[in-house]
């Protein structure tokens, strides 16, 4: 896995910066962790959010260019077709957060639900369903 | 329109009109099920040229429907007996409700069987044939809470089969690039060569059938539980079609034989001889510690049909006759003798012989049915049975050199007396107990049938040339080419002959002056008694004293015969059945139900793609 | 030809003959008297080179042989098999028991006198007879067999009235079932 | 009006906006609207199959850019088939639950009918679309519909299941979009013609990652093992018709993502055998954890499961024969699978305990159900002369062709595994007990016309299967033809022969 | 057919032939038992008087149908399986109906008589009459095992399935099969000493046991028939014996007077040899039980039986 980050670094090095990368992959490892080993439900939701939070990020670091200007042709930017941000990524990014704020609202609106019928909110005690 | 197309048209619609006029008019069900069976009957016979084929394609599929005379064989047998099952079940079912369930899967299942006579290709032949097995299933399990676990069982079991056969056919397609049998037989499918496991699986799948060896242990309980109109089909006929299959199979694998596969043949012909011999035994002393007659009916088709096997695993001219011969007298015999356990049951509420006994008077058209039907099951002179029997001992010794399989098989078919005597006894001999006072002979539309089925086998056994006929014609399809039969001449590879009618006739003559003169001598003088009136030590048995010997009628046998009794079958696969469902039940463990181990599971099944994406994929 | 009355007699000899040289014994062990019954059949005396011989039921058996007292409730299954038995059948009363009672004349549980009951062909007499009088009573039995005097099962059926009501009065509960003849 | 693929998404997302307005007029419009949505749904489909049957690709370029630049919509006769199966399933499905008291009673918003509408457009549009991020956002509106959906009893159960999906669900798509971010940076594109064309540019390392974050990603909602624990959950909680929806559409659209990324996206090899051996794995385990199931909604669930492995090991064959044994296989499990859940639902909702033994004997108290879920089982176990059959021995043909005997076997062992828990819950239908059913809960009419449909279709294909496999045959070679998917969309539009 | 008459006449010549041995036998017997245990015994005409005796017996009873059948089912039984066992080899007079593969149908055959019979008692409802029934049906798995092998040993040895043939072999190597296989042969004798149910396998009359078995309930007429057809029976059973291990009887190339009366005097001799096996064995053992005698022979005899059959194939 090392290797083709490398390649996406290598190719985008002279432009983004390894913290956008560092910290959008931490998010993502964070949320992970909290996804896989948190046991309460809201901290899981979380834990999703922050994944989500962190490709979202990831996101916008691919589409963005060191010095880059908005996509926008407008006077005093006559090079922007030279060096503007990809808006494709920005773009994407604004449906996926719009998507994952609807995500979290119906997992909380469960969460809610789940801690009323079972007066807990561990995942490992939530387990009516099973085999 | 093609004959074929109309017959399976009549069926079809025949099982859909029997379905609605039962919501309309119930007793009219059966009616319109004899009806069907009789116009295609006689379409079938009067209408279908043998050895002309229609082709057509069914989604992208060639097919070919057609008669041979191999199949016109079993043709008769199916459609003669269904014609008398079915006029049988008229008065039979008359009391049941849920009667359109019951015919149209009854017209279902004989469509099925005459699907698979007449089909060419193997598509069309597994396509009637699970036509038949799941419509005879829904019959088994017609009977509810009682037959409930065994209609799941021949489910299964019948599923195994099929689905056997269909790996077969499959790779025939695939192998030999043909679904049409006689090209794939042409094409070296069976040459038992290449894809041993061809012939194999098709002869695994016929042998569910069948009831093989470890494979019948559905059969007893499925013949048992089943209404016994239609289990004369069942056993009778139904079974046939295992034989049909398994005929077809072995004589293109012997026809093929040659110096290279010589080994394998020789391997496949002792098994199936052996596993038909041991099917005959085990089969036939579990039939005979039976107290249900049906129950022991059932076990003795299965041993019938072991024999029916050996017969067709010599692969042998007078082997292969005798299991034909055998075959169509046991669909025959077994008929009339479910369909007198279908009279006695109707007519006295059980077969538990244990709680009945002294039928003969009550009931004498149906105990001479039974009684000539017994005759020819357990092989005795001059009925059918024995001439099939005498073929089949002479194959083994003469032909096949298989020694020691005609002892298991004499062995098995001198037991067969036992329980032969022990259902007569159980059902028609014996006290004449309180209970059955007030029973009648049965209707007389149960009567015809059964006593048209005694006269065939009386008929038969005088003159086995009669079915010799069709059978040498059969024979000619599978590649054997000189059975030119005389009637009733028999000859053996030794060159010797048997002139069968000359026996009967023997028999006849003395049969007729000895019991003319005996007769007449005898019934001077005569007084009848009742049962009661029996030498018990001068002691005077009350009413309500049970004096008729059925439990246990055959104990000192079982102890002297206990470790044949020890594991049986049916054990071994409840074991193999209760391992399998540990099995499942482990398996769905692995939903925990705790959400966070699914998602575990995402990340794992992630990460090790990613570790082995290398191994995975290419470019 | 069989009609004719000299040929009757042949075959009535020959038939008569055949009767009395194989007498099937249902020996029916009443009372004390079937010890001797081993006795008489057994390498001693022999009863076998009469051609007597025992007989395991009634429907085989021609001889009925009452060894003893007979008790009231016993009577009820003598009674059963002698009427079980095919004609022509014989009765032998064996020791004195069966001709008047004998020891136990003033039972209240026997019967006195056998031939009250059932016919009986030939009594032998003695408490217990030995068996050299047992074989004497079957000679006896033999010489009325070739005589022809000795079928008293046909006497049984006609005067079935008369015995029926000696019956009746010892056997108070009579259940016995009613024999078409 | 001429008929187009946009018909499919505007329509729908008009009438959602619509509904509740038009309720003030007649609140029974409500429930009908979507039906009528569903139905002018099924003329789309009808026409464009007969199109795209005949010229091989209709693309609709929106909004005026064209194709690799703006956002295309993409029929080809494999995706046009699928779409018409959906919509006519999501007809029937509309029809089943019209009036279903079991919803009508619990649903005080009457957002029913409106998110199980959105749901299939959501799918609809996953298989219209050719645009790769496009096809991610109608993903998510599926989920989320579907999880809605799921826990649509407010019962703790329906909560539960939802959340499990919702979970697994998220994962899904955070890997889909990751996947597409990395192809993004890789061929800087969302059109997947464009992707495909690009492909072979892309080192395999990124390549094959790529691959199995949508395999993950896709193979969630396609229900591959190990990453379908959320569908046995919300396959027995969800309402009767969303558990039918769920089998018959939810879980195409999964497929397609699956399928349209493997044949037209991607060309790498060993993803074929990858499949099969996916598929394998997936059946047997759901297969086997079917048999000892109690609530038969369950046994179904996993049951579809094990059938969504066969398609995979059909189309992991990869030939002809193969492709279009698949997609028999999916249309049979669509319409076999839709009717097992319409009527498995009815005869769950009688039993008191939620298990298959407390329904003993009610086929004399529901017999059409009975008869109509008895067919339904021997169609999906492939027994002749139904449906099922064909594209069981199609998928055997196909696997016999490449000589496969080993899959054969192991896919026919399953299937007894299959006749195991069927015959068992038939068995059950038909046994005769004392026990009185009271209480019943019956179908109303047109629910019982939804499933005589399924059943008759299931009936008709089975003894003339020609009907359909014609089309199918057709849409297997375009499906496999991946240069003039590219070239269609790319070049020229014009359309191949 | 011209010799049609000569048949029926030696049809009739055999029953008679077949019937007087048996009985004859049968009283032999009795007055030889009766010497071995020190007895003067009964005649050996015994047995015919009491068959007289039974036949003049005045009433009969009969159970119903199969119970008037019974007897006339056994007689037809034996007189058939009679007329098709060679009784002296070759000869005109006693023209056998014997054809090429009647040993199995000998084999089934035999057992008609005993199904008749086993109906016969089954109707009259008498307990004792089933159990032993059920006896002798248990009783004839037994035996038949080794009886079987030793029959298939010869089948082997002389490709031939015909008793007629068997016969002409031996006469014409002047080897008995007795000798050529000897384990064959001892199988069937031990098999022989089941069939002839002489003690210790009296277990189906079972006298003292079981009243008398299956004819408890049989007198008069029926009981006589019977008696014949099982004296037949008995005939049958040496005859075939004598012709299928001691070299039979009788000369085909001399069919004249003196010889045939030679022949029959060389028949009587190796039959009643024969007969004396089972005699002789039932006079020094008690009653078996029914398992006891059933496992009896499965033992050694069906060993012997096998080692015959190998040895049939390898010789």
């Amino acid at each position: 896995m090392q290797e083709e980050f490398n390649e996406i670094f290598l190719k985008y090095h002279d432009i983004i910066s390894l913290g956008v990368y560092g910290t959008a992959i931490g998010l993502i490892l964070i949320g992970l962790y909290a996804v896989l080993m948190k046991k309460n439900l809201v901290k899981i939701v979380i834990g999703l959010t922050i994944i989500d939070a962190g490709i979202h990020l990831l996101f916008i670091g691919i589409g963005y260019i060191n010095g880059g200007t908005a996509p926008i042709f407008s006077p005093g930017y006559e090079d922007a077709a030279k060096r503007m941000v990809d808006p494709i990524p920005q773009a994407l990014v604004l449906t996926a957060i719009v998507i994952g704020f609807a995500v979290t609202a119906v997992a909380l609106s469960l969460v809610i639900r789940l801690y009323k019928h079972h007066h807990t909110a561990k995942i490992d005690q939530i387990k009516s369903l099973k085999w | 329109m093609n004959i074929f197309f109309l017959i399976i048209l009549i069926f079809f619609s025949g099982a859909i009109l029997s379905f609605i006029i039962n919501r309309i008019a119930p007793k009219f069900s059966g009616i319109t099920t004899f009806v069907t069976i009789a116009v295609v009957s006689f379409l079938f016979f009067t209408q279908v040229e043998i050895n002309s084929i229609t082709q057509f394609s069914l989604g992208g599929i060639q097919m070919q429907f057609g008669v041979n005379n191999y199949t016109y064989i079993f043709a008769i047998l199916v459609l003669g007996l269904s014609l008398l099952a079915s006029l049988f079940s008229i008065k039979y079912m008359q009391d049941n409700d849920r009667l359109g369930y019951f015919y149209s899967n009854f017209i279902l299942s004989i469509a099925g069987m005459v699907g698979i006579i007449f089909s060419r290709d193997f598509i069309s032949f597994f396509i009637f044939w699970e036509i038949m097995t799941w419509s005879s299933y829904l019959i088994v399990i017609y009977d509810g809470a009682r037959s409930s676990r065994s209609g799941l069982k021949y489910m299964i079991f019948s599923a195994i089969g099929a689905y056997a056969m269909l790996t077969a056919i499959v790779s025939i397609k695939g192998s030999y690039g043909t679904f049409i049998i006689s090209e794939a037989i042409e094409n070296g499918a069976f040459n038992f060569t290449d894809h041993i496991y061809i012939p194999i699986m098709l002869l695994v799948g016929f042998a569910v059938k069948a009831a093989l060896m470890p494979l019948h242990v559905w059969a007893p309980n499925a013949y048992s539980k089943s209404p016994m109109s239609f289990t004369a089909i069942f056993s009778g006929a139904m079974s046939k079609m295992g034989i049909l299959g398994m005929g077809l199979v072995l004589a293109s694998v012997y026809s093929h034989s040659t110096d290279e596969n010589a080994f394998n043949v020789l391997i496949l012909r002792q098994i199936l001889g052996w596993l038909g011999g041991i099917t005959a035994v085990m089969a036939t002393i579990y039939a005979l510690i039976q107290t249900d007659a049906k129950k022991l009916l059932a076990y003795s088709s299965v041993a019938q049909l072991g024999y029916i096997i050996v017969g067709l695993s010599t692969g042998t001219k007078l082997g292969v006759m005798a299991a034909l011969f055998l075959a169509i007298i046991h669909a025959v015999f077994k008929g009339a003798l479910f369909m007198v356990a279908g009279a006695v049951e109707r007519q006295v509420g059980t077969t538990d012989m244990t709680k009945i006994s002294g039928l003969i008077r009550k009931m004498p058209f149906t105990f001479f049915t039974a009684l000539v039907s017994i005759i020819a099951l357990a092989g005795i002179p001059p009925l059918g049975g024995f001439v099939g029997k005498w073929m089949l001992y002479e194959a083994l010794i003469t032909e096949s050199n298989n020694y020691f399989l005609v002892i298991v098989i004499f062995f098995s078919s001198t037991a067969a007396f036992m329980y032969s005597y022990r259902f007569l006894f159980g059902l028609f001999l014996g006290q004449e107990e309180k209970e059955i006072e007030h029973v009648k002979e049965a209707p007389v539309t149960m009567i015809i049938p059964m006593v048209i089925l005694a006269l065939i086998l009386i008929v038969t056994g005088v003159y086995p040339g009669i079915l010799f006929e069709p059978i040498a014609q059969g024979m000619q399809y599978l590649g054997y080419s000189d059975v030119n039969w005389d009637m009733s001449v028999l000859v053996n590879v030794w060159g010797e002959e048997s002139n069968m009618a000359y026996i009967n006739l023997t028999i006849g003559v003395v049969f007729v002056v000895i019991f003319i003169f005996l007769t007449l001598k005898n019934l001077k003088g005569t007084r009848y008694v009742g049962t009661k009136d029996i030498s018990t030590s001068g002691e005077i048995p009350t009413e309500n004293e049970n004096l008729t010997f059925q439990l246990d009628f055959f104990k000192p046998f079982q102890r002297a015969a206990a470790p044949l009794y020890k594991r049986s079958m049916d054990k071994i696969w409840n074991d193999l059945g209760n391992a399998l469902e540990a099995i499942f039940d482990f398996t769905r463990r692995i939903y925990t139900g705790n959400g966070q181990t699914y998602a575990l599971f995402v990340i794992i099944f992630l990460v090790i793609l990613l570790i082995f994406k290398n191994t995975l994929f290419t470019n | 030809m069989i009609n004719d009355k000299d040929s009757q007699k042949i075959v009535d000899y020959i038939q008569n003959f055949a009767r009395k040289q194989s007498l099937f014994v249902m020996a029916y062990g009443t009372g004390c008297g079937a010890i001797e019954i081993p006795a008489t059949m057994t390498s001693r005396y022999d009863a076998e080179r009469f051609g007597i011989r025992g007989a395991a039921t009634p429907r085989q058996a021609d001889v009925l042989l009452i060894t003893g007292y007979l008790a009231t409730k016993t009577l009820k299954r003598v009674i059963r098999v002698y009427e079980q038995m095919q004609e022509p059948k014989y009765v032998i009363g064996f020791g004195s028991c069966t001709i008047n009672g004998g020891m136990y004349f003033d039972s209240y549980n026997t019967i006195n006198a056998l031939e009250q009951y059932i016919p009986v062909d030939v009594y032998i007499n003695g408490c217990m007879p030995r068996p050299e009088s047992v074989i004497s009573g079957f000679v006896k039995l033999q010489e009325l067999i070739q005589q022809g005097k000795a079928d008293n099962g046909k006497k049984y059926r006609e005067n079935l009235e008369w015995y029926r009501t000696n019956q009746k009065k010892i056997i108070k509960n009579w259940k016995m079932p009613d024999y078409n003849w | 009006m001429v008929i187009t693929p946009i018909h499919y998404i505007v329509v729908p997302l008009i009438a959602a906006f619509a509904i509740p307005l038009l309720s003030k007029i007649h609140k029974e419009l409500f429930r009908i609207v979507p039906g009528i949505v569903m139905f002018y749904n099924i003329i789309i489909s009808f026409v464009l199959m007969k199109e795209v049957n005949e010229v091989g690709y209709i693309s609709e370029i929106i909004a005026g850019w064209e194709a690799p630049w703006g956002i295309n919509l993409m029929i080809t006769p494999f995706s046009g088939f699928l779409a018409s199966l959906i919509s006519v399933l999501g007809f029937l499905i509309w029809l089943y639950q019209y009036r279903f008291k079991k919803v009508i009673d619990v649903d005080e918003i009457k957002s029913y009918g409106i998110l199980q509408m959105m749901m299939i457009t959501g799918a609809i549009g996953i298989i219209i679309t050719g645009d790769i991020f496009n096809l991610f956002v109608f993903m998510e509106i599926v989920a989320i519909t579907a999880v809605s959906l799921t826990s649509f009893y407010r019962g703790r159960d329906g909560a539960e299941a939802g959340f499990k999906y919702l979970l697994i669900g998220g994962f899904a798509s955070a890997l889909i979009l990751l996947a597409i971010l990395i192809l993004y940076t890789q061929v800087g594109t969302l059109n997947m013609a464009e992707i495909a064309e690009k492909m072979h540019t892309i080192p395999l390392g990124i390549k094959s990652t790529i691959l199995i974050l949508f395999i993950v990603g896709f193979g969630i909602e396609a229900e591959m093992f190990p990453l379908n624990g959320w569908a046995p959950d919300a396959y027995s909680q969800a309402p009767g018709p969303t558990s039918a929806a769920f089998a018959g559409i939810v879980v195409k659209a999964g497929i397609y993502g699956l399928i349209r990324v493997i044949y037209t996206l991607f060309d790498i090899e060993g993803a074929f055998d990858f499949l099969i051996i996916a598929g394998l794995v997936t059946m047997i385990i759901a297969e086997f954890s079917a048999v000892k199931q109690k609530n038969l909604k369950r046994m179904l669930a996993y049951s579809s499961i094990g059938q969504m492995g066969l398609v995979l090991i059909a189309f992991g064959i990869g030939t002809k024969t193969a492709v279009f044994a698949a997609l028999f296989l999916m249309f049979n499990h669509a319409i076999i699978k839709s009717l097992l859940f319409m009527t498995g639902s009815i005869l769950m909702y009688n039993s008191k305990d939620k298990t298959i033994s407390s329904i003993h004997g009610i086929a004399k108290n529901l017999p059409f159900v009975s008869i109509m879920f008895a067919i339904g089982a021997f169609a999906i176990v492939g027994l002749p002369p139904f449906s099922g059959f064909w594209s069981k021995l199609y998928v055997l043909t196909a696997a016999a062709d490449k000589e496969m005997i080993m899959l054969i076997i192991a896919i026919l062992g399953v299937s007894i595994v299959e006749i195991v828990y069927y015959f068992r819950v038939v068995n059950k239908l038909y046994f005769a007990t004392d026990i009185e059913h009271l209480d019943i809960f019956k179908p109303s009419n047109n629910s019982l016309i939804a499933m005589g449909i399924l059943t008759i279709t299931i009936i008709v294909i089975g003894f003339y299967p020609d009907l359909i496999t014609g089309y199918l045959h057709n849409a297997a070679d375009i499906l496999l033809d991946r240069s003039s998917y590219i070239d269609f969309v790319l070049k020229a539009n014009v359309p191949i022969q | 057919m011209e010799d049609l008459g000569l048949k029926i006449f030696g049809a009739i010549l055999t029953t008679i032939l077949g019937f007087t041995v048996g009985m004859t036998y049968g009283g032999i017997v009795r007055k030889l038992t009766a010497r071995v245990q020190n007895r003067y015994g009964p005649p050996f005409y015994q047995n015919f008087l009491d068959l007289l005796k039974l036949q003049v017996k005045k009433t009969n009873i009969a159970h119903g149908f199969m119970g008037h059948m019974a007897p006339v089912w056994i007689i037809i039984a034996a007189v058939t399986v009679l007329l098709f066992i060679p009784i002296l080899n070759g000869n005109l007079w006693f023209p056998n109906m014997s054809f090429h593969g009647d040993l199995i149908f000998l084999l089934y055959m035999m057992v008609f008589g005993s199904l008749g019979m086993a109906l016969g008692a089954g109707q009259s409802g008498n307990p004792n009459s089933a159990i032993g029934v059920s006896r002798g049906l248990s009783q004839m798995v037994g035996f038949e095992i080794p009886f079987v092998l030793s029959l298939v040993a010869l089948m082997i040895q002389y490709e031939t399935t015909s008793v007629q043939e068997l016969t002409q072999i031996q006469h014409e190597t002047g080897v008995w099969n007795a000798i050529s296989n000897p384990f064959a042969f001892l199988a069937a004798l031990f098999a022989s000493l089941g069939m002839f149910r002489y003690s210790p396998f009296d277990i189906v009359g079972a006298p003292a046991e079981l009243a008398s078995g299956p004819v408890s309930e049989f007198g008069g007429k029926y009981l006589g028939t019977m008696m014949s057809g099982g004296a037949i029976f008995a005939f049958i059973k040496l005859t075939l014996y004598v012709h299928l291990f001691l070299g039979g009887a009788g000369n085909p190339d001399n069919t004249g007077i003196i010889a045939t009366l030679l022949g029959l005097g060389v028949l009587l001799i190796k039959t009643f040899t024969l007969y004396m096996v089972p005699v002789f064995y039932g006079w020094i053992n008690p009653r078996y039980r029914t398992e006891q005698a059933i496992q009896y022979f499965w033992r050694w005899p069906t060993a012997l039986g096998i080692i015959g059959v190998i040895w049939a194939v390898y010789s």
